[in-house]
């Protein structure tokens, strides 16, 4: 795992992304990183564009602002690609994942990235045959894992099931765990 | 040191554990973001029946600390949680809260204050109460929040203090982001904070008193102010021991300022709460590339630091004071009028500049960090003067 | 509780005060005096009188002394009455005057 | 119900010595409300006024009793956070279980139907086990007399005085008993220093109830309502008579009248021994008399229109 890994994720308000940002950050701290993930809180209700952070190290992490420069984005929702930048500031060597039906090809054309990875999984659609909702937010972490390894699908799945395991029946946390385990086989990376 | 269990979680969850793990008889509080987690934490143990706590979900802030100040002075460990509007509200109170010599605990989640409203971080509100009498502790992280709140509440039941303390976290900045904290067990921290043992305690039915007296033209007041002013003195050393023993529970360091850098340095910014990791960030590539740059974090600002500051800073060639607050009409921010202050009797006159930054949450990104250090090093060369005040990333 | 003792009080330097301006001490007002803000006092015919109490439940300086569910032959406490009259004009039987301080007072029966 | 000789028994809790005016109505109500509070511990909390300041100026205290003072606007708070205390600590078992205590507020009406309305409705919305008392006097009395909610219409006051453009205050009072009453807390009651007994019994109810119980009592201010020293329980027993202050109580939702008047009389003569209404009895204030007589009436009859009838 490199020094710092800043993750920057866009949805709308009430699509997970928070969660998923949560998720992200406890899966890692399993594996004794550090961690932060936060939201950027404003007024916004349901259906608002939003993004929240993950960040992730093996050093303890000291600085406290929102993420300019992200390793990874994650878009839960393509329809954003149109008002949002979402590609904004993201490095060099960064990974952008979008849900979406398109091919990583098309979408690196519509971002205009001419460098690092681009990664498209339909989480949407995932989410829709197992969860029976469009809930994107956990085949996207599968998608993650999978585009920028950092880390295996077997402990995000065991945090998943550690974490739902509280709150959640065991057919919600299987169709959870389907959605990661899908997402992270199906996930098609270009670069 | 103590078993701990590292965590996944936000500061307002962290700091509501440590209320839990301190027992508190009567916790007495209105939500009020970004501070409202806490309270809905405490909630949860109420309902799961994990305290003892008389839970008391008021009307306002004020009747919170009204509620509190009742409480404690019936001789309960009491403690309680605000921010912004909130601690505003309760302006009045804090300073009966202190002067009655209570020791309740309360977290604040730093916001700024209206108008405009805004419900992101800034340190207006919690500047606004400091000189209300209470001992102010400042978090730059969940786990610090966490560690702060168990020490004040030991810090202000000693005997010798008899104070009230406010354990300051950033508003969503720490207490909405997940960290990784390491969080003491519950034996440790009951047995760390000790049996609260009330003075004058109203439910003594056998021996009553009376609280709240007035001493007006002719009376005392004068006199219990001065005792004030020595309780808040006499925390000093006990912020230290009850520091030095949390460390060896916890095996983190504690001290009211905390340096980087500071054995060397010729530039230094001084600064509270979250932002002073991007500080420590940016420092710590200047001095990668030779830059002989420092940071001074000041954890406790009621008893304020003046001879750790006046210590730290020795010997820099340029300061920058770092506020998160305005304090209109002066020449810089709160912790700015301080800090100059403290340098006041040092040999060499220090060049320091008041930089107001990240108000009502503003951003504070690394590259205004790299500025102000810039600036710094031209003071110190000598090829800038230093201005009277900079408004850090405002447009 | 053993009386506080607050002859010196004037003299007291802050380490002196009790913590929180708390007064330890519970109804020591009783050792204040009111009485010199009379410019009239009560007195009662006792032979007037019927031990109804409604002086005493009336009182608003707590200055009537009950003993034995009696009013005794000193019955006003003249270091807290005020003189205010309420006593005299709330008796039924009119068996309470109010009469002037510093006056001679009319022989009490 | 105890008799006279019976409360003699009791302890008095307030001690002489306090620095009220002379013919105080406050201090005739402490008196009464804690004879009624039996024999248990009582806490007393008291909210900024008159009452609070002339009886601990430091070093005295007035009180037998433990006694708390905060602020102007949370004595309900304030009594609130002791009566949570004594729960936790009783739980925590640092207080006896057996131990039973009483908690009482007490409040002038600028405290409670003004600027400690709020911490009032709370208090008692939470259910508290503890009795608020009002002492209305009708007026910001420990600051110099100053309009409250609670002043009637037509007194005169010094932010609502009298002249060529204004006569007293405009507005009529607030009805604070019944607003607590809307509360649908266990016990509610307007009471009189001229009723020792309506109003001992009514205190003897008010701390007997578990959960929060109200009592608003008259008590005149003789210095604020300019009228002679004497006359503090003699005008209290006159606006009973009047209909300008009756007495009931709203004991588990049901209204009672507790003392009866059969014959109203007159509100002018509750006004004409108070210099506060001097005023009204101008001829060309014959108008304003007539509509204050009014609106008693009307009050009076939607009252008794709540009253069980048994």
């Amino acid at each position: 795992m490199q020094q710092l890994t800043e993750i920057r994720w866009h949805a709308r308000a009430g699509q997970g992304a928070v969660t998923a940002a949560k998720l992200v950050a406890e899966t890692a701290l399993e594996l004794d990183q550090y961690i932060q993930a936060m939201p950027e809180y404003g007024p916004e209700r349901m259906g608002a564009p939003i993004q929240a952070f993950t960040r992730i190290s093996p050093q303890p992490i000291e600085i406290h602002c929102n993420i300019e420069n992200p390793n990874v984005v994650v878009v839960l929702d393509e329809s954003l690609l149109a008002t949002v930048d979402v590609a904004r500031g993201v490095t060099e060597d960064g990974v952008v994942i979008v849900n979406t039906c398109k091919t990583p090809g098309q979408i690196r054309t519509e971002l205009g990235l001419d460098s690092g990875k681009v990664a498209c999984i339909d989480a949407s659609g995932i989410a829709l045959d197992t969860l029976k909702r469009d809930i994107p937010n956990t085949p996207m972490i599968g998608a993650l894992a999978k585009a920028t390894g950092l880390f295996d699908l077997r402990p995000v799945i065991d945090h998943l099931q550690k974490t739902f395991g509280k709150k959640f029946t065991q057919d919600v946390i299987d169709a959870n765990v389907a959605c990661v385990t899908r997402a992270y086989e199906e996930v098609a990376i270009d670069g | 040191m103590a078993e701990q269990k590292t965590v996944a979680a936000t500061g307002n969850t962290v700091v509501a554990e440590a209320m839990r793990q301190c027992k508190p008889d009567v916790v007495a509080a209105y939500p009020i973001t970004p501070q409202t987690t806490i309270v809905e934490e405490y909630a949860g143990f109420v309902a799961k029946g994990r305290v003892h706590t008389e839970y008391v979900t008021v009307e306002s802030e004020h009747s919170a600390m009204s509620a509190c100040i009742g409480a404690s002075a019936a001789g309960a460990r009491v403690m309680t949680a605000t921010a912004s509007q909130g601690l505003a509200l309760m302006w009045e109170e804090l300073h009966i809260a202190s002067g009655m010599r209570l020791p309740i605990v309360m977290a604040n989640a730093n916001r700024a204050l209206s108008a405009p409203i805004n419900i992101h971080c800034d340190h207006g509100d919690a500047m606004g109460a400091r000189d209300a009498g209470w001992i102010m502790y400042f978090a730059e992280s969940a786990q610090e929040a966490y560690d702060n709140t168990i020490m004040a509440l030991k810090v202000a039941e000693d005997p010798s203090v008899l104070l009230p303390a406010m354990s300051c976290l950033d508003g969503f900045i720490t207490t909405h982001s997940i960290d990784r904290v390491d969080v003491l067990d519950d034996e440790s921290v009951a047995g760390f904070v000790g049996e609260y043992e009330p003075a004058n305690a109203l439910l003594d039915t056998d021996d009553p008193v009376s609280h709240g007296a007035f001493a007006g033209l002719g009376g005392p007041f004068f006199e219990f102010k001065r005792a004030q002013r020595e309780a808040m003195e006499a925390a000093r050393p006990v912020i230290t021991s009850v520091g030095e023993a949390y460390s060896q529970l916890s095996g983190r360091p504690f001290d009211v300022i905390e340096t980087f850098g500071m054995e060397d340095a010729e530039v230094a910014a001084v600064v509270i709460g979250s932002a002073s990791g991007n500080a420590r960030h940016i420092a710590r590539q200047l001095r990668a590339q030779g830059v002989k740059a420092g940071v001074v974090k000041v954890r406790v600002f009621r008893p304020f630091p003046y001879a750790e500051l006046a210590e730290a800073l020795r010997g820099v060639k340029a300061v920058a004071v770092l506020d998160r607050a305005e304090s209109f009409g002066a020449e810089g921010g709160p912790l700015f009028l301080e800090v100059r202050s403290a340098l006041y009797d040092a040999s060499d006159r220090i060049p320091v500049v008041s930089y107001i930054y990240g108000l009502g949450g503003s951003d504070v990104r690394l590259e205004l960090m790299e500025r102000m250090f810039a600036d710094l090093s031209d003071i110190a060369a000598g090829s800038a003067q230093p201005g009277k005040l900079v408004y850090l990333g405002a447009r | 509780m053993a009386k506080w003792d607050i002859e010196t009080i004037g003299e007291w330097d802050w380490r002196q005060f009790p913590l929180g301006a708390v007064i330890p001490e519970s109804g020591n007002s009783r050792d204040y005096v009111t009485g010199g803000w009379r410019s009239e006092r009560p007195v009662r015919d006792k032979e007037t009188c019927t031990q109804c109490l409604l002086c005493w439940i009336s009182c608003p300086d707590s200055a009537i002394y009950v003993e034995d569910e009696q009013l005794p032959d000193e019955s006003f406490n003249l270091a807290h009455c005020k003189g205010c009259g309420i006593c005299a004009n709330v008796c039924p039987v009119e068996a309470i005057t109010m009469v002037p301080e510093g006056c001679d007072l009319p022989e009490v029966k | 119900m105890a008799t006279l000789k019976e409360l003699t028994h009791r302890e008095d809790r307030l001690a002489g010595g306090h620095r009220l005016c002379a013919g105080c109505g406050a201090s005739i109500a402490v008196r009464q409300v804690l004879l009624g509070a039996g024999v248990e511990p009582v806490v007393v909390g008291c909210a900024t006024g008159c009452l609070e300041v002339s009886t601990t100026i430091y070093p005295y205290s007035s009180w037998k009793t433990p006694f708390i003072h905060n602020a102007f606007e949370n004595a309900a708070a304030t009594v609130s956070g002791v009566e949570s205390a004594f729960k936790a600590l009783q739980r925590a078992g640092k207080i006896p279980a057996d131990k039973k205590m009483k908690f009482v507020a007490f409040g002038g009406d600028g405290g409670t139907y003004d600027i400690g309305l709020q911490s009032l409705s709370g208090a008692m919305e939470r259910g508290h086990d503890m009795v608020y008392v009002c002492y209305d006097n009708g007026a910001y009395m420990n600051t110099g007399i100053q309009r409250s909610s609670a002043t009637p219409k037509g007194a005169w006051a010094t932010t609502a005085q009298v002249g060529a453009a204004q006569q007293g205050k405009l507005q009529g009072r607030k009805d604070l008993t019944q607003i607590m009453a809307a509360h649908n807390i266990p016990y509610v009651a307007q009471a009189s220093i001229s009723h020792w007994k309506d109003l001992t019994t009514k205190a003897e109810k008010a701390f007997a109830v578990e959960g929060p119980a109200f009592l608003n009592v008259f008590a005149p201010c003789p210095r604020g309502w300019r009228l002679a020293y004497n006359k503090s329980v003699e005008i209290s027993k006159i606006a009973v008579q009047t209909g300008f202050w009756p007495l009931y109580e709203v004991e588990d939702g049901v209204w009672r009248q507790t003392v009866k008047v059969h014959n109203r009389k007159p509100i002018e003569e509750f006004l004409k021994p108070q210099g506060r209404f001097k005023h009204l009895f101008k001829p060309e204030n014959a108008d304003l008399l007539a509509e204050i007589q009014s609106d008693v009436d009307r009050a009076w009859e939607q009252l008794q229109k709540r009253f069980e009838t048994a």
